[in-house]
């Protein structure tokens, strides 16, 4: 694989940049959260950003995308995760999108996925649970059979965008223990079915979440998702992409905290110096960059490997989630530390960073899980 | 009987007739307490009568003298009297800046006039009040301070912004450090001066941080008119005055980190029990190895960390010198905290992960605020780097 | 408990200060290992130090002992870890000696213990197998009967002094498998038994130790060291009173690393100003003398556990013991870095301290071990 | 037919007729091949052979100019060399400083007379050169070094010791750092000189490490002449030289760290593997799950660091101008190799603290040595610090 962008990419890059720079500073992202928009994202930026061709970016010309790959995408949400800009990219488009696309009925891709490209429509996948941490397999919601179909019933927490999402792609077990790997099905249910209860969550980064309660939902054969009893399998695949994006994301969120805590150091004067000519500081400096340096390979790394189909390519998605959740809560610690008081205030931006690493670090697994599931797959 | 004993009996037949019974064991507010002032917060109702009384019997300041509304008691007396209280489980009568800060530098650096006027009121919880120090732009080279008193006649006018002036908002008067000599090197042309917060020119605009609301305020003063006679020690002194100040506060800092055994150990518990919680593996071990690890490892920090104000404790009892201990202590302690609080956080998983509402239960939600709020804790009182150079300067004697 | 020295301890530590400073630096010690002396320490300075009363220091008048605790002996054994001074308290004062104290028979005490606390005979405690790590119950080495008596086969690596001893204390297993509690039994053998080989084995820090193979070494009732097949809880106690010993010497070990390190800092002037100047290196030593603080607490606080016979004793230990590993390792690590060039070189003093943290931090447990039996101890 | 093909076909016909068969897999000695020298080590017979055809053929340096002896390849030329020497696995025929430091040097700054006088005699292997820069007093501060060079004449005599004076003890020519006038301000009162080792007043003393022998000596110059002849560039501009020189080892250093996939899992693969044989556990995982998680951590770093050079290479490739890499590349392999080889030390346990001898076998004593060797990796070559001041400076901007 070739770890440098190509001319396209390149293009790419410079065009969210400049749409980033135009449409969507810090402050949009905090407008949104002052005014607690229920949906914690603008449709209209995300229509806009469906124009673009960036959300049908890892979808085929058939629906209207772009039939790209996960290495295009990750440039456009690396440049939205410098002002933390909220969409629902990793619900929409590579959560639920990856799912219907790879598991998906002919049916059930021709009804959602052309809106979803257009960005007229949202889904989302529900798959976290209470207690299941950050083991997509741990499935305590059930789904009894009821004639030709199921009765689900269960709880599921913090689904991203679960509230504005028009269609929920919920997981479910079938058969098997709360922790087996068979046994998990996937059923696509619409918003505003019977016995679906749907709560706005507020957690730190103030984006779109919420808790869904399903009481004996009614779903049909036509709603399964996959084969039945056969979703993990497709879980894993369809959260490994997503968490690429989500490094992506990272990635350019904590360079851009690193970038402003760089200007701060250079500019606020103590003792009759700026605070960036301490030599304590300046390697502490020196380090999180070599930090974000290599995590931006490994995130270039993992989503070609996954374009590829690399045999190893869940390995490096274990380790870029694992680098990118170290750095960016190590960055989003000293940028805090280095803007002193004015970083404890709510009204600086910065803090924003540092709450929102802790939400992407605790996304599809933190980096210890990461090492583990680096270890098992290792075969140690 | 011997005197002490004699005070005790007293005591006893004194807070028997005149300590409300239904403050036994009152929950301690969010507050800490009664902060008394022009606009009292009473977390119980019988807390106004108990300040009334226990301030008429000088018990709300037991060592200052009495002539300035104190309780002119020996030290050895005071120890009696907050052991009673404990021991009856009762709030302290008042509480507040004026009788941990303030007063201690009156009474040192006080005019006789200034003692009269101001240690009485805050004897009888009349008046709250708060410190003004810290500046936009003077984090952690508090000497930098740029806030203006230019003289006129018998008074200064006060121009300036005051950052994390904790309950401003709530507070009376605010003791604060001005530059009145802008020629002068920094530290000499500072004065430490005494300004009521009614006087036209004051605005308090409390701060939110990345942990929601706080006590912390920014005190903007806009020719802002200040008595002469508010001076404390004398004009251009003040960074005499500050240094005592902040002595004084250093000399808390033991006591607010040492934490006791047993309490301790129930912190120990608190980290292991949360695991159980949300990580309860078989055969009662946890299920995240890398975590059970953590967790052993902050136990160590903060059983080596109170072993340590210990072992200060037991030193300074023995009559050693003390060392530069209090920075080592800041640094240590804020640090371990910002540790305690994230690790809590991480063990608690997605569910730390709460600002509110739905899905996440109160205990969550004010894990995940603490955790927010302690990221302040090596920045609030002398940055960790401050303290690192204080002990490396001091301590070590590397030089500069 | 007090954690400050009384004034008998700070007389004892005034004492013991003099004597190294005037018989024992560092050049002793880089003495006996250059002419690679067999036991590795001076019996000479041991008689003397045993003349000082050291040696007998936590054994009762009745044998010659001054009947002190290990907060005494711990004020001793820092002394000499500053200059890294390798004589066989651990082996003989503390493993053998307190095995025999506490399980020994009348005979054996009588026998063994005068001349131990006169310096005139040496003790050690063979304990650690090529399998066992750092759990003193791994015990591959059987004991078969044999009439009344046994017949001991089986390997034990790094006996500390070893090679010097005059008798030695094994454990073997009477009765179940390797890893039991149950089954191990302590026997008392005179060195030069039929059966047994013991060869000098050269470790980093150059201290004595040895491989001691047995074959077929006949033991009598009477060699037995406590009950047979209880061997195990009394190898607890007398290991973590070692241990404790152990944390004092690299207490003063890292300690006098550390203001080695200082004076370089302050002395060696590059670009024009003395590198303790340099405030990236002020913030990382003021971090050691931290992490030294922090240790010296803990280190007082287990010698004082164990004296008074508290519950926690255990804990205290396993505290002490992973704060010094670590503590004494970080400096080592960075009086090194510190050091620069010419701490590299093996002319220099500084290395041998970077050498001992290793070899004591794998000497009854490393940090990890100690965390986990920790978290054993306080049920999760 | 293209030259290219040509030259390859007359290639493998020379080779085929010149390359010793009894070469081809010759297992590379700890020296790293044949260092020629007026005191050469052969690691095989048939390499002095192999020595002599190629030089003859200018196959040692094969893109010097012919008339110094070299092959005069374009590099297109000399990589399909090397690529043939790959692939039959054949050993270069001569490596050493003289080749890859002062060689490049001298075809730079080199007059006529010194390129004809010195680089055929390295193209032959006749020389063995060693680098002479560091000074006990000047480690991270390279130019204040004091190495005295006093003109008398046509000669200037040196008097000084140098330090990492890496094989001194087996070369021939040394060249050094010296100051020749100690007025001017430090960078500008060094001449770069080249010193016939032979000359009276030169002794090598070989430097023990704490992880045992080593191929670094101290070089003591006792009034040694050597002729004004020998100056490389002007007098008293010896440390643009260096820099020049400096900068070539630098871009060197990208090749150095950089490890291909397959020996970056090989490597993987020890780790874990050495794991198992110390710490087997049930089911494959390994017994102590905080080692398991050190290893997992190392290898993670290992692959992030590999894959940050393959990034830069493409970079490179894609015509993109490279950062301070180099200083990155610097600090991070090498903290990298010291946290390695300690980890594998740890995972060792009790067996990892041999120094020699009976109770260790061959490979548990080398992995110690191992680790105490790397601890001297942050500082050989530009400590780390001076590596983080660098990025701070150069990468980021901060002030000084």
């Amino acid at each position: 694989m070739q770890l440098v962008l190509t001319e396209d990419q390149e293009l790419l890059a410079k065009t969210a940049a400049d749409f980033v720079a135009e449409r969507s500073p810090v402050a949009r992202m905090r407008q949104l959260r002052d005014k607690q928009d229920p949906d914690g994202f603008s449709r209209e930026l995300w229509r806009e950003m469906a124009e673009l061709g960036w959300v049908g970016n890892p979808f085929p010309e058939a629906v209207g995308g772009a039939g790209m790959g996960l290495a295009e995408l990750a440039v456009v949400l690396e440049a939205l995760g410098r002002t933390l800009a909220p969409e629902p990219f990793l619900s929409c488009a590579l959560l639920a999108g990856q799912a219907l696309l790879l598991g998906g009925s002919e049916a059930q891709k021709s009804r959602w996925l052309p809106p979803l490209v257009a960005g007229e429509q949202l889904l989302t996948l529900a798959f976290q649970e209470r207690r299941s941490r950050y083991d997509v397999r741990n499935v305590a919601t059930r789904a009894e059979r009821a004639g030709e179909g199921w009765r689900l019933s269960g709880e599921k927490i913090q689904v991203l965008d679960g509230i504005s999402a028009d269609g929920l792609i919920v997981s479910a077990r079938t058969a098997g223990e709360q922790t087996d790997a068979a046994g998990i099905t996937l059923f696509l249910i619409p918003r505003g079915a019977q016995g679906l209860a749907n709560v706005r969550q507020q957690r730190i980064d103030s984006r779109g979440a919420s808790l869904l309660t399903l009481t004996g939902v009614a779903v049909g054969a036509g709603d399964v998702v996959g084969t039945p009893g056969g979703g993990a399998e497709l879980l894993a695949t369809v959260v490994d992409r997503a968490t690429v994006g989500l490094c992506a994301e990272m990635l350019g969120s904590m360079t851009a905290a690193f970038e402003r805590t760089l200007t701060y150091l250079k500019q606020r004067v103590q003792f009759g110096v700026p605070i960036g000519s301490f030599q304590a500081l300046k390697h502490r400096a020196a380090q999180c960059f070599i930090e974000i340096e290599l995590t931006r390979s490994t995130v270039m790394a993992a989503a070609r490997a996954i374009d590829a189909g690399d045999a190893d390519a869940a390995k490096l998605v274990s380790l870029a989630k694992a680098r990118c959740s170290d750095a960016f809560v190590l960055i989003g610690n000293e940028a805090v530390q280095m803007h002193g008081g004015i970083g404890m205030t709510d009204e600086h931006d910065i803090g924003f960073y540092l709450k929102r690493a802790r939400v992407a670090e605790m996304t599809f697994g933190d980096a210890a899980f990461h090492r583990d599931r680096w270890a098992r797959l290792s075969g140690y | 009987m011997p005197s002490l004993e004699k005070f005790h009996a007293e005591l006893n037949e004194w807070l028997a007739a005149n300590a409300p019974k239904t403050l036994a064991g009152l929950p301690v507010s969010e507050t800490g307490g009664n902060w008394g002032g022009r606009r009292p917060v009473w977390d119980h109702p019988d807390m106004k009568p108990w300040l009334e009384r226990a301030a008429a019997r000088g018990l709300t300041a037991p060592t200052w003298p009495r002539e300035y509304g104190g309780g002119g008691l020996e030290p050895a007396e005071a120890k009696v009297f907050s052991q009673e209280l404990a021991r009856r489980r009762l709030p302290l009568p008042l509480t507040g800046f004026g009788l941990t800060m303030i007063g201690p530098t009156l009474l040192r650096f006080g005019s006789e006039e200034q003692k009269r006027e101001h240690l009485p009121r805050i004897c009888r919880g009349e008046i709250r009040w708060c410190q003004g120090y810290s500046e936009p732009d003077s984090g952690s080279d508090l000497a930098s301070l740029k806030t203006r008193a230019e003289r006129d006649g018998d008074f200064f006018v006060i121009t300036g912004t005051k950052v994390w002036t904790s309950y401003a908002d709530q507070s009376d008067w605010i003791f604060a450090l001005v530059r009145s000599d802008p020629k002068a090197k920094k530290q000499e042309g500072i004065t430490f001066l005494l300004i009521d917060m009614a006087s036209p020119g004051v605005s308090v605009h409390p701060i939110q941080l990345i942990s929601g609301a706080s006590p912390f305020c920014e005190t903007r003063f806009d020719n802002v008119r200040v008595p002469v006679a508010n001076v404390i020690h004398q004009i251009n002194a003040g960074w005499t005055v500050a240094k005592a100040l902040l002595g004084h506060e250093r000399s808390m800092i033991a006591d607010l980190f040492g934490v006791s055994e047993r309490k301790q150990n129930a912190r120990g518990s608190v980290l292991a029990g949360l695991a159980r919680e949300y990580l309860a593996g078989d055969a009662g071990t946890l299920s995240d190895p890398a975590l059970r690890e953590q967790i052993a490892q902050c136990e160590f920090d903060e059983r080596a960390f109170s072993l340590t104000v210990q072992r200060s404790r037991d030193a300074a009892k023995a009559g050693q010198q003390p060392g530069a201990e209090s920075s080592l202590f800041k640094v240590y302690a804020t640090e371990l905290n910002k540790r305690r609080t994230e690790l809590m956080v991480k063990i608690a998983g997605p569910a730390g992960l709460g600002w509110e509402g739905p899905g996440f239960d109160e205990e969550e939600l004010a894990r995940t605020r603490h955790w927010l709020r302690a990221r302040g804790n090596s920045i609030e009182g002398g940055t960790s780097e401050v303290q690192l150079n204080i002990i490396a300067k001091h301590v070590l004697g590397l030089p500069d």
